[in-house]
């Protein structure tokens, strides 16, 4: 299992190798990108804050939960930036691999849609003219 | 008992500050707390979402706070 | 859209960077790696052998269906393999950038599992005693 | 007419040689060319599925053959 969380730009090409596995044939990444506009208005750059313990901790849980869930995973990475992002950085990878490949994108689902509900780091948007804390108002 | 409370994201913008101290009887209940701070700071009623995390982890409602734990506000998360 | 098959080493790296989209957030890729072994028995290498024209033209189709499955598809990306490989190479790569993610998920698992249904590209496993066209026979 | 059905992996193995050769009436369909051949080669009939591709498309049983046609043998694909 391979997580961190970093100020520095991820490098996909490590994380990948980082996943790959002898006794996997199959290996699923998701990789999220900055989008140059969100809710129809354009985005300049965005802030990403983390409670770096916590997030740590939880992005440890969240891999856990998934082995526990597919018990043949063989190797769990999940790397998320932190700091100043613009358009096209890669915000998170998570890359999974399993000797089947079902299993490999419903726990690389699995692990990615938990982070997003479960891991405190916090997304400010900047727009040519104002900016918001993504999610935080109804 | 005194509670030390750390601040992300629009919470720290709204207390306009990173850590926020408080003094509570002790066995104060997160409960408790988020009623406490709601009312001194009426905008974190406003958020979609206001959780407490206790050395690292979620707490609920009822969870009791001590003065070694390590507490933090978590408004709705958004990384990804 | 991006189609190919080929006799050299696939470059994820390069894959991923044609998977990339300004407007697409979301990236998902399957990789398919060699095993160490198959059905309980160990692998030595593998032999691809393609109809390279109508295997080009089978992964085309499955990559317009998908784009009319799933119309906010930004840039598909399939790449296969053929000649000898060995445990650890990659026999095929499909990417896919969506702006959500839960898309990029259910059109790139289309993309491999109806590949692996339709596309005529033949795998023969050499073991150490012995090989097999991979599902010739029930 | 004469039709060239090209061949790949286990049928390839099976008939010996890359490509075959057949003189067929106009229009035979491809139902008939696959019984033809599943009679000349058995081992073509344990395969645990046999298609036909004309022009890089798969045919069904009815398709009609013509000299022109581009034809293989599709046995159980295994890509990815």
């Amino acid at each position: 299992m391979h997580i961190d969380l970093t100020d520095q730009p991820i490098d996909i090409t490590v994380a990948l190798q980082l996943a790959e596995d002898d006794g996997a044939g199959a290996v699923n990444s998701f990789i999220g990108t900055v989008r140059n506009q969100s809710t129809g208005r354009r985005v300049v750059r965005l802030d990403y804050e983390a409670y770096d313990s916590m997030a740590l901790h939880q992005l440890r849980k969240v891999a856990e939960q998934a082995q526990e869930k597919w018990p043949m995973l063989r190797q769990v990475v999940v790397i998320h930036r932190k700091g100043t992002l613009h358009i096209g950085d890669v915000a998170v990878i998570v890359a999974v691999s399993t000797p089947h490949r079902a299993e490999s994108f419903a726990a690389c689902q699995y692990i990615i849609d938990t982070l997003k509900q479960v891991v405190p780091i916090w997304k400010k948007e900047f727009y040519e003219d104002g900016t918001t804390w993504v999610a935080a108002h109804p | 008992m005194k509670l030390t409370i750390a601040l992300f994201g629009i919470t720290r913008e709204i207390v306009g500050r990173p850590t926020l101290e408080l003094t509570t009887p002790d066995g104060h209940s997160v409960q408790n707390l988020l009623a406490e701070l709601r009312q001194q700071y009426p905008a974190l009623g406003k958020l979609s979402s206001l959780a407490v995390a206790v050395n690292n982890d979620y707490a609920t409602d009822d969870t009791a706070l001590h003065e070694r734990d390590e507490i933090a506000l978590i408004p709705p998360v958004s990384g990804g």
